[in-house]
């Protein structure tokens, strides 16, 4: 029988290795899989590459990864914010690297890797610095960059619901990143709050379907990264 | 015949400027604000006009802030603050929200601004300095991608400097994207051939916005092409996109 | 207020004009606007470019509006199937163009044309005789072929339920090409079985957001095609 | 010492062919089916065993055909035929639906074919015949995303040739593509040597297999490399892709 839910988070990323390519949900806190992040940084894979929208804030989540110094290079849309600290700090000291990308470009690129497609045309930062050494071409007379699909060894997700199968249903605007980077990745390893009996999700409601979840987690209450953050606590 | 000893205090407010954009915006539209001042835009519709907010974190059907208590840290818009959704929203993830924006389905996005330039080139995602973090977020997406972009900005900097000019110094967001720029002095339309005014704030001359705007421009207000109106009746030649 | 529920598929499609592109949504019955298309025939546009997977069946629906001289061209990945009489005869005679598109780079297309994206490569047909006079080009040893996005001047498209901002769900298999030929179209005409209240959907479960949708017609109890094939009927 | 004096109806029927594809097909796999024979393998699986099946136009989690009277026709396969949607089905778009596939994210599709070749070229769409009306559907986009492409066949024509053949002559779905021949006669595995026979049906020898194809096989069934089993020994070598 079909049914991947793992005992729990240590377990789920207990074969990330280094130097994996790793999708971390998340568009700030909202859908950000606190839990998931927290096993990885038990686990201590180095040399990670991260493909996240954001850096974290404080120093719990994905910022406790990088401070942690598990982190090579993010590739991100928007790596400062209110409370991201520990980025910025390494990032000026040289000790991370940075590929910015334009946040639709970044979703763009992960939706073509995880469907198959290695190359496609955006008219997105055409003209900017970001175009610097990309190659573009016109079409209809407008100006467009060859962007490249993203595909990652693993990545790492939050969902409200499950089932076996690794149907997957969010919750609001939490879902953000998390269908295209469970397409994207090798691994996709999913956090939810609830798993139901196969059937206890309309077909018609799946938003991931099973097909592109290898691993489930179930977390009932996750942590609040914002919560964390106003009492000042480091993860671990 | 130099007005420009009126004090520097003339001009719409900011809450002002939001109402002037948000009468631009026309019955149906589907509208992406950015962060900061153009969030005000939401609050300063006319009355009785129905207009759908997409925030780019995949949420069509933006509604206000909840009551304080009320927030949900899953229910948030591109700024990462609280929001609510209207009976008739759509939750959808990032690549499908980058299809509305990229794609043209978007009608109107409302951007703040560092520079824009007399072509309609915007400036407004990094200063360039080589010690600031860079962060560009959706705004080189959706000045790609959506119909009408429009600028709403102090027209100077704190410290005086236009923020209208002729060629952006900043890095750019987009080029030649920006359809109108409204500031706390006037309205100014993106043509072929520049930069023009159409709408002035009460008590505001076109002397004191030339000499406040980095690049040459065309006084386009109706039944104007160089001369004042008198104060106070300049009209409103600029409806949107209806 | 915002309300995009038009009087009757008649005058939903009343401006599509002689030459105009047209997706009409559906694999093979499932789906396919049968309506819509109807009105279509009585307003008789000419010259006509449908895009749809299949070229109908017997003589009613997209089979009557081929039968009735308005298409130009089909793009299409099927143009035959069990009772599909109509375009085979044409297609013979020479007088109907066909662009045969693999089925998934079809729906790719589409998907970029509505996604603002001009162009994309993709590794179907690569080596084969529909690589003819496309560009290629190899990624990682593999290579791909470069296609076009496809837009549309209008989309006809079947829904089960709207609200009068036209969210949208589907049924079933009826699913198929509707929601990514909404986001390819300028004007994208659905016809719905039934209308709801703002709201009367759940927002999670929306497939088609409204801001793809131009214009509803709610037809609450649509024809079946195979129902009217077996009975002999043609339209009109 | 020839064996082609066996009655040509020695091999695998249909349905027991079918059940030989449906034995390689490990527990827990995601497998789209063609139209036709393969549609056999549905109903062919091993007791206890739990595939996943994905019709392309946009059901994952399909199901067997209903019960007459309770067809339904927004429900059915990419053969346009009435299925069901078993618990913890999902359904989806079609640009979805191809991400699965072109995504690499189905690891086996069976398809029938017309010709395949000894590099795996595979010819399944278009006679070439100038007076067809071409039609390919989604079997190339199949072909080029599948992890693994198992075709299933006759394994010559109904007048004798040789469907699997040095290079094709008709036109081809894809290049290099398939892995796995199951005949009626045995299963070939495609390899960078050429076609390998790892399996034979019951009472069909290797010289026989060799006089109905078209191109160089190699014996690769277990402790085999050239020489012929006892009849009825032939081992099964073959785990699928578990």
């Amino acid at each position: 029988m079909i049914d991947k839910l793992a005992a729990n988070a240590a377990e789920a990323v207990s074969d990330i290795h280094d130097g994996a390519t790793v999708m971390i949900g998340g568009f700030g806190e909202a859908g950000s899989p606190i839990e998931l992040i927290h096993a990885l940084v038990d686990h201590g894979a180095r040399e990670l590459t991260v493909v996240s929208n954001n850096t974290g804030s404080g120093r719990v989540g994905l910022a406790a990864l990088i401070a942690n110094g598990q982190v090579r290079k993010m590739v991100c849309s928007y790596p400062r914010s209110a409370n991201s600290l520990v980025f910025p700090e390494l990032f000026r000291a040289g000790k991370i690297e940075l590929e910015l990308v334009p946040q639709g470009t970044l979703a763009e690129r992960i939706r073509a890797g995880g469907a198959g497609i290695p190359a496609f045309y955006t008219p997105a930062a055409a003209g900017t610095r970001l175009a610097e050494g990309k190659e573009t071409r016109a079409f209809n007379g407008q100006e467009y960059l060859m962007e490249y699909g993203l595909r990652a060894d693993f990545a790492l997700v939050r969902a409200e619901r499950a089932d076996r199968y690794g149907n997957l249903v969010y919750n609001k605007t939490a879902r953000n990143f998390g269908p295209i980077m469970c397409t994207a990745a090798e691994t996709a390893i999913v956090q939810v709050r609830e798993v139901v009996e196969a059937g206890g999700i309309d077909p018609e409601c799946v938003v991931t379907p099973g097909i592109f979840v290898e691993r489930l987690v179930q977390v009932p209450e996750p942590a609040q990264e914002s919560e964390l953050v106003k009492e000042g606590r480091s993860y671990p | 015949m130099s007005e420009s000893s009126k004090p520097a205090t003339a001009g719409w407010t900011k809450s002002e400027l939001a109402r002037r954009v948000a009468q631009d915006i026309p019955d149906g539209a589907c509208v992406n604000l950015g962060i900061g001042m153009p969030e005000l835009v939401a609050h300063s519709l006319p009355e009785g006009r129905e207009v759908i907010f997409q925030t780019e974190n995949g949420l069509l059907g933006m509604g206000p802030a909840p009551p304080e208590g009320q927030e949900d840290p899953e229910l948030i818009n591109a700024g990462k603050k609280p929001v609510t959704a209207i009976p008739g929203a759509a939750y959808f993830h990032h690549a499908d929200s980058f299809t509305m924006i990229r794609g043209g389905h978007i009608d109107i996005c409302v951007l703040g601004t560092m520079q824009v330039s007399a072509t309609g080139d915007l400036a407004n995602w990094s200063t360039g300095d080589p010690g600031a973090i860079p962060a560009v977020g959706g705004a080189m997406d959706l000045v790609a991608g959506v119909k009408s972009v429009f600028v709403i900005t102090q027209h100077a900097t704190k410290t005086g400097e236009p923020k209208i000019v002729e060629s952006c110094t900043y890095p750019l967001t987009g080029k030649g994207v920006v359809s109108r720029i409204y500031t706390n002095l006037a309205v100014l339309d993106v043509t072929t051939g520049g930069l023009v005014v159409t709408d002035l704030a009460p008590g505001v001359t076109m002397e004191e916005v030339r000499e406040k705007t980095g690049t040459e421009l065309t006084d386009g207000r109706q039944g104007n092409t160089a001369a004042e109106p008198p104060a106070g009746t300049a009209t409103r030649g600029v409806g949107g996109n209806k």
